[in-house]
């Protein structure tokens, strides 16, 4: 069956005055209808700009998408005029975002930002949108609704807002979400409701859901695939399970062992990778993860590795990787 | 718990404070430049004027009266056959005075009264309030003469003056933004670290409210030159001759219909120095937003 | 909000009395008083006419009855138009001066926003150019050249609009272009810096993520944002714009209340001073009442106890 | 961004609408061949009521509207208009000791509410210009009427004892057709001030009917060619012809008084064909007479106004004769008159030419002469400048003054080597200032009320008189004047005035700078205009029932 959606290829570039910055340099996933994946890295290795590009929300002038294909439903996004994307978005793809602080209209209710869409989307009138909103305000968790939606984005605490954003993301049953690190901001209780809130929906509207987070424990709960990030490229993706078990790329396990785990003795240290990710305006010729990686060979200093299947639906692009032998892959059980 | 420090895109950054950031990114900013450039152009020209044109401002040449821009008067001459290009230049050292000084003033008051009002609110913002509405309402003009009649009409007089009303405009937006500004998040985030009033109006209100400011700074400017040429009219600022634009475009008003050059000049050296403020403010503005640091 | 209104009024009485009595007291100490002329009169003269207004009455007899008369609508009788009450001359007046203050102001609210949110929207285009040259333009024009050049242009070589003088919705459009210019330049730089702030903000993109339409993105999302600075500027230009600019009043011959101001302090026409003053004060004093309110408006965050 | 750009489009085609429609009608007023003319009063006069009148403007308003006992021809010369004839010793109009004046009035002159003209009518304006709580300007011009003086001055004074002395000035009415004036002493020049507008006639009856507002149109009665039928306050004010006008009809069907406040706005407006008469801002008349299409439709006459710098005599330098005659030859009077557009007359003395009393000799010594003046300056001790007090020249705020001032200043420095500081100040802080003498040096012009040295003289260089700014005091001068202000025999009076003028040239109180000479245009088709020197705010004003138009 074909994927919901399939990203080829894409590179989104951005000018700025000390040179073009290749924030997505051809970066390939695709997502099933009713499915989660989740798309792993560190805060700026491009995972929130691929997600932007898919809405077509890249900011002007300076974001641009060079090339690719991101085709939703078998049509190719980027080819869509104005008027089309913006029929898709919040109606067929939406989004949460990272900050709740800032991403809500201070001058507007929070019942007015959920209907809008509604009101676009489904052509409601703004009492109808209301109550739409009042019904999702309830699903989302929000206590006393009805009173709620006449309230200003400043009286609603962070994780009400993120709350809030969920229900607007949700309020058309769009068949995709994007989540961008939508719980970072909160503290780690809200984190766990918040999550389970957006899975549950998920699995009851039958939405696929791109989770974005650089956090690895989240990801092994709620994603079934996951694509690994390393600036601007997926530099590993496999099922959530394998890749844990037995990551195929050494930045992958260099992630891993810098979690604690509960099945760890607590003594044991973290192990940082140490170094910074390279220069994204102009990448190193070889791996990218060169410099910093322990198990380096003179190719990957000479040669890019592509991404190959280095086990069954589980692929790295690392030529040490291709040698069947990973050092790095402890004997576990 | 984040796998690995904080780090950011590009090369390692050494840590800048808020102006320090600004200057680097104003550098960039060619407009800015060039605005900042005329202006310095500008005033070194006013300061060696006497270098630059033969001419002296004052004396009249009776066998070239109104004349249009030739080789010998390269801007021509005015009613009493005086040289154009001379009166610009010196003319500037009024214009660019007044300009300037009376916005310092203007900052210096408008700028904390407009700052305390918004940030403290309730009784302070109400008695503030109206202290500027009696401003607004003041007549000013009436003021003036009486300045004039009790201090003379010296330059201090002049700002003074000027600089003593101008700067209500700027309080109440200064106002306005803090108002609005103030019960924004990072703002609570900042009061619970413990920053004091003047802390957190200093380092997060005021540069979020600097577009309105400068803005009204720029249009400030051509104001208080033809503010000025008004009040020099009643014996206020710089006596005849001394030349200022302001009042060469009053003078060039009265023989419009026979020689347009004589109001078109000056105003033209007015609208140039307020495009260079406009862009220097701007390239400021720009520099100084949080949102646009890299 | 409607004790908040009343509570201003108060507050806006005693703004009056203040301003009415700094303005009386500079009246009578700046040098030279109405009965000053070229061909001096005899000091008997002067005396019958101080006489006959009151005006050798000690100060705080005069402005108690100032004060007295203030409370009954009469501002007192103008020395300079022939006894007429000073209370009917701006009676007269304001309706021509309120016409074209208004069509000025809403000309320039129009034209200043759209112009303000272009030049943010696409900023170094060539539109933002046009907004930063027309700015310039009629910043730093001043008004009595802008009001000439019109004249010139539309009166002189086109012979389209008579040259002033007031009656006919022809007789509008200059002055009122000459008077909107400058607030129109004002509000579209205000609206653009502030414009170019919000644009950025983090529920822009939220609301463009929605798939609404670019408008509603503009109107709803940003310019609602941007208005804050906006309407604080346009309380005191709509303030200023009502009660008639003295330039374009005397260069357009219009028989507004503009010229009350300049022309009753040059002849030191206490009636008149004190009116145009008061009015002014008035006006400018509910403008700002008005902008207070509007924020609470706009800004559902801006409370005020 | 659809959204804007219509509204910025709505707005364009709104204007291009409006614009084509009044173009329309724009036209229409043009090119009426009806007998309109529309002359520019220039600002909106204080008020209009003859008595009280003293400005130019108001003078403009009032002669439309009001005819005298006597008038002035375009000669200047005296005509008989509501009086049957001029009355002289001979026609025993005036006594043989010239105290008693006798007017017989024409029986057909009518008010425009088709009443007929007394002498009471007379009468009463002549009281009420005396009257101490209306407190006329030109009051003063009448105190040698028997008790005119004593009334005038009983400001303090209870109502009974008014309206005595008010029945003590000599003036009466034996009949309805004749008037009798008593003066205290004989006043060659009476019959000028008779021919003036504070003496017009007046209705009592409509006066104490509508009090203030008795000039306010629908009450305006006159007994001149035109009614005032319209009144704008700062807009316009509108003339039509009397019904019941008793003289030749006026051709003119309408004349109306535009308020153009501004010199380049009147001038446009002359352009765009909204006004048949014009002045040309200050400056701009060389310009003009350049100009193809405007230097046919030019129009010059002399004024009788002189421009001067004063003196204040009392304060050194100027207290020395010699200073200020140096500085009266150091002064290039041609040059300022072509800065001036090449407008005016150079003035060497006081009275201008065109009426009794000017002497073309006199003044001769102060043509300019940069040595002269420097000897002049060694005499009087200066021989290096620097050693000269601190001159300041006070002027008051306008664009015209502000261009004298600076020349003033230049020819100083550039022809003495002299710094005077400026001081401009506000028009009524100025006239404050001048009259409590505080000035140095300013500058200040006079025109003619009535074509007599006896308006020009006494007035400003009489000891303590009401316009002396200079401070001048000289008793021969006074005795002098005491003797011509009462010397029935006109060729004697002529003469005393003649060497009294002497005296203050000599004296040099003042720098005579230019005689005035007025720089219009006017449309091709306005016909029969007559200028005189002594016109009011707008040209030819006296003679507006000969003006007709020819399209």
């Amino acid at each position: 069956m074909t994927a919901l959606l399939e990203v080829r290829n894409l590179k989104t570039y951005f000018n700025t005055q000390d040179g073009v910055v290749k924030a997505v340099d051809g970066v390939s996933y695709d997502v099933n209808r009713g499915e989660t994946i989740a798309l792993v890295g560190e805060s700026g290795c491009g995972k929130t700009v691929s997600a932007l590009s898919i809405l077509r929300l890249v900011a002007e002038p300076a974001g641009k998408i060079e090339s690719g294909e991101i085709l939703f439903e078998g049509t190719d996004l980027l080819k869509l005029s104005g008027d089309e994307m913006r029929k898709m978005r919040g109606a067929k793809i939406s989004i949460i975002f990272q900050e709740p602080l800032t991403s809500l209209n201070p001058v507007l209710t929070i019942g007015r930002q959920i209907s809008e869409g509604l009101e676009f989307h489904k052509n409601m009138s703004l009492k109808e949108g209301m109550q739409e909103a009042t019904r999702l305000l309830k699903l989302v968790g929000i206590p006393h609704p009805e009173r709620r939606i006449y309230d200003y984005p400043h009286q609603f605490s962070g994780g009400m807002r993120q709350r809030a954003m969920i229900a607007i993301a949700i309020a058309c049953q769009p068949q995709l979400i994007i989540a961008d690190e939508p719980t970072t901001v909160v503290d780690v209780t809200i984190q766990a409701q918040l999550l389970e809130l957006i899975r549950n929906i998920t699995k009851e509207l039958n939405t696929a859901l791109i989770l974005i987070t650089h956090n690895l424990g989240i990801v092994a709960r709620y994603a079934r695939r996951v694509f690994v990030m390393y600036a601007g490229n997926i530099i590993e993706h496999g099922n959530a399970l394998d890749v844990y078990r037995y990551p195929c790329h050494p930045y992958t396990a260099g992630l891993l062992t810098s979690v604690p785990r509960l099945d760890e003795p607590r003594k044991t240290r973290l192990l940082p990778i140490d170094g910074q990710p390279p220069d994204l305006i102009a990448p190193p010729i070889g791996c990218s993860f060169q410099a910093r990686c322990a198990y380096s060979m003179p190719q990957c200093q000479r040669e890019k590795p592509p991404l190959l299947e280095v086990a069954p639906n589980h692929y790295a692009a690392c030529w040490v990787s291709q040698k069947e032998q990973r050092p790095w892959q402890k004997k576990s059980s | 718990m984040a796998i690995v420090a904080n780090t950011t895109i590009g090369s390692e950054r050494p840590h800048h404070t808020l102006w320090g950031d600004a200057w680097i990114r104003l550098r960039r900013n060619k407009l800015a430049m060039a605005g900042g450039i005329f202006i310095i152009v500008l005033a070194l020209a006013a300061i060696f004027a006497p270098l630059i044109t033969p001419y002296d401002f004052a004396h009249q040449d009776y066998s070239a009266l109104l004349q249009n821009p030739s080789a010998k008067h390269w801007l021509g001459t005015d009613g009493l056959g005086r040289d154009v290009f001379a009166r610009l230049l010196y003319g500037a050292r009024t214009s660019l005075a007044v300009g300037i000084f009376t916005q310092l003033i203007v900052i210096g008051i408008g700028i904390p009264i407009g700052a305390i009002a918004g940030y403290a609110g309730g009784r302070v913002d109400n008695v503030l309030m109206r202290f500027v509405d009696v401003m607004y309402g003041f007549p000013d003009l009436l003021l003036v003469i009486l300045l004039k009649a009790v201090l003379g009409g010296g330059i201090y007089q002049l700002f003074l003056a000027i600089g003593l009303v101008a700067w209500v405009n700027i309080s109440r937006l200064v106002r306005g933004q803090i108002l609005s500004i103030k019960s924004r998040d990072f703002i609570s985030a900042a009061k619970v670290m413990g920053g004091t009033g003047r802390y957190i109006t200093w380092r997060h209100l005021l540069p979020n409210s600097l577009g309105p400011i400068i803005v009204s700074i720029t249009f400030n400017i051509p104001r208080a030159i033809f503010t000025e040429a008004a009040l020099s009219y009643i014996g206020i600022g710089v006596r005849p001759p001394t030349p200022s634009w302001g009042a060469m475009i009053h003078d060039g008003y009265d023989v419009i219909f026979a020689s347009w050059y004589q109001v078109f000049f000056p105003a033209l050296a007015v609208a140039l120095l307020m495009i260079a403020f406009t862009f220097l403010g701007d390239g400021l503005r720009d520099a100084l937003d949080p949102k646009m640091r890299r | 909000m409607t004790r908040y209104v009343i509570r201003r009024i108060l507050w806006l009485l005693l703004v009056l009395l203040v301003v009415s009595f700094i303005t009386f007291s500079l009246m009578h100490l700046v040098p030279g008083g109405p009965w000053d002329r070229e061909k001096q009169l005899a000091p008997q003269v002067v005396e019958a006419l101080n006489r006959k207004y009151g005006l050798d009455k000690p100060f705080f007899v005069q402005y108690g009855n100032f004060l007295i008369g203030l409370l009954h609508g009469d501002l007192g009788i103008s020395y300079s138009f022939q006894n007429r009450s000073v209370t009917q001359i701006l009676m007269q007046g304001l309706p021509i001066t309120a016409t074209l203050g208004i069509t000025a102001f809403i000309a320039a609210i129009l034209i200043g926003i759209s112009l303000g949110m272009a030049a943010a929207l696409k900023q170094n285009s060539w539109i933002d150019y046009v907004s930063v040259m027309f700015s310039t333009i009629f910043a730093s024009i001043p008004g009595f050249v802008l009001a000439i050049l019109l004249m010139v242009v539309f009166s002189v070589l086109l012979h389209w609009l008579p040259t002033g003088g007031w009656g006919s919705v022809s007789q509008i459009i200059m002055p009122a272009f000459a008077l909107g210019a400058l607030p129109a330049a004002f509000i579209a730089r205000i609206t653009r810096a502030s414009t170019l702030e919000v644009m950025r903000q983090d529920y822009v993109r939220t609301a463009r993520s929605k798939g609404l339409l670019e408008r509603v993105v503009l109107i709803r999302h940003i310019l609602r944002n941007s208005l804050i600075p906006v309407v604080t500027i346009a309380g005191p230009e709509f303030a200023n714009l009502v009660t008639g600019s003295v330039i374009v009043e005397t260069i357009f011959s219009i028989p507004g209340i503009g010229r009350l101001f300049v022309q009753g302090i040059f002849a030191r026409d206490y009636g008149l001073i004190m009116g145009s003053v008061l009015f002014y004060a008035f006006v400018i004093a509910i403008a700002n009442m008005v902008v207070d309110i509007l924020y609470g408006v706009i800004d559902p965050r801006i409370v005020y106890n | 961004m659809r959204r804007k750009s219509i509204i910025l489009s709505l707005l364009a085609i709104l204007m291009t609408a409006s614009l084509v429609l009044t173009s329309a009608c724009t036209q229409g007023t043009k090119g009426t061949g009806e007998q309109i003319l529309r002359v520019n009063l220039a600002g909106e006069p204080a008020q209009i009521d003859p008595n009280q009148a003293s400005w130019a403007a108001e003078k403009s308003v009032i002669t439309q509207v009001f005819v005298g006992l006597l008038g002035f021809n375009q000669d200047l010369s005296l005509r008989a208009d509501v009086a049957t004839v001029i009355p002289t010793i001979a026609n025993e109009g005036i006594s043989a000791d010239g105290l008693t004046y006798t007017f017989t009035l024409r029986t057909n002159v009518t008010w425009s509410d088709d009443k007929k003209v007394t002498a009471s009518d007379f009468v009463y304006s002549i009281k009420r210009e005396l009257n101490p709580d209306l407190a006329c300007a030109y009051a003063s011009f009448y105190f040698d009427i028997v008790g005119a003086e004593a009334y005038f001055s009983a400001t303090d004074k209870t109502d009974a004892e008014k309206t005595a002395l008010e029945n003590a000035v000599g003036v009466s009415a034996p009949d309805d057709e004749t008037l009798q004036i008593k003066l205290n002493d004989p006043l060659p020049t009476f019959l000028d001030l008779m021919a003036l507008w504070p003496v017009y006639p007046l209705r009592e009856d409509i006066i104490t009917q509508y009090g203030d507002s008795w000039t306010d149109p629908p009450n305006y009665i006159g007994d001149g060619p035109y009614l005032l039928t319209e009144w704008v306050h700062l807009d316009h004010m509108t003339f039509k012809p009397n019904p019941n006008y008793w003289g030749t009809k006026p051709n003119l069907a309408e004349i109306d008084f535009k308020m153009i406040a501004d010199a380049n706005a009147a001038l446009a407006a002359y352009y765009n064909g909204e006004l048949d008469i014009s002045g040309v801002p200050v400056g701009t008349e060389k310009a003009t007479m350049t100009n193809a299409v405007l230097s046919p439709e030019i129009l010059r006459y002399n004024d009788l106004t002189t421009f001067a710098f004063q003196f204040n005599v009392t304060k050194p330098p100027f207290d020395n004769k010699l200073v200020r005659q140096a500085l009266s030859c150091a002064v290039d009077r041609q040059t300022l008159i072509d800065i001036r557009g090449g407008v005016g007359k150079v003035a060497l003395s006081w009275i201008p030419p065109g009426m009794p009393g000017y002497d073309a000799t006199l003044g001769a010594e102060y043509a300019f002469n940069v040595t002269k003046a420097k000897e002049l300056l060694d005499q009087a001790g200066y021989s290096d400048v620097s050693q000269l007090p601190e001159i300041k020249f006070s002027y008051s705020d306008t664009a015209g003054n502000r261009t004298i001032a600076q020349f003033l200043q230049a020819q100083m420095q550039q022809n003495l080597g002299i710094n005077i500081t400026l001081d401009p100040q506000e028009s009524k802080s100025f006239q404050q200032y001048i009259n409590a003498g505080k000035h140095m040096w300013a500058w200040f012009g006079w025109g003619a009320d009535y074509p007599d040295p006896d308006n020009w003289l006494p007035q400003l260089f009489g000891t303590g008189a009401g316009n002396n700014h200079t401070l001048y005091s000289n008793p021969t001068f006074d005795a002098l004047a005491a003797v011509a202000l009462k010397e029935l025999d006109n060729t004697t009076r002529l003469q005393d005035w003649a060497d009294a003028q002497k005296l203050v040239m000599d004296d040099a109180p003042i720098v005579t700078m230019f005689y005035r000479e007025r720089f219009l245009l006017v449309k091709p088709w306005v016909k029969g205009l007559k200028t005189t020197g002594m016109d009011g705010q707008v040209a030819g004003d006296m003679f507006y029932n000969e003006v007709y138009i020819a399209k």
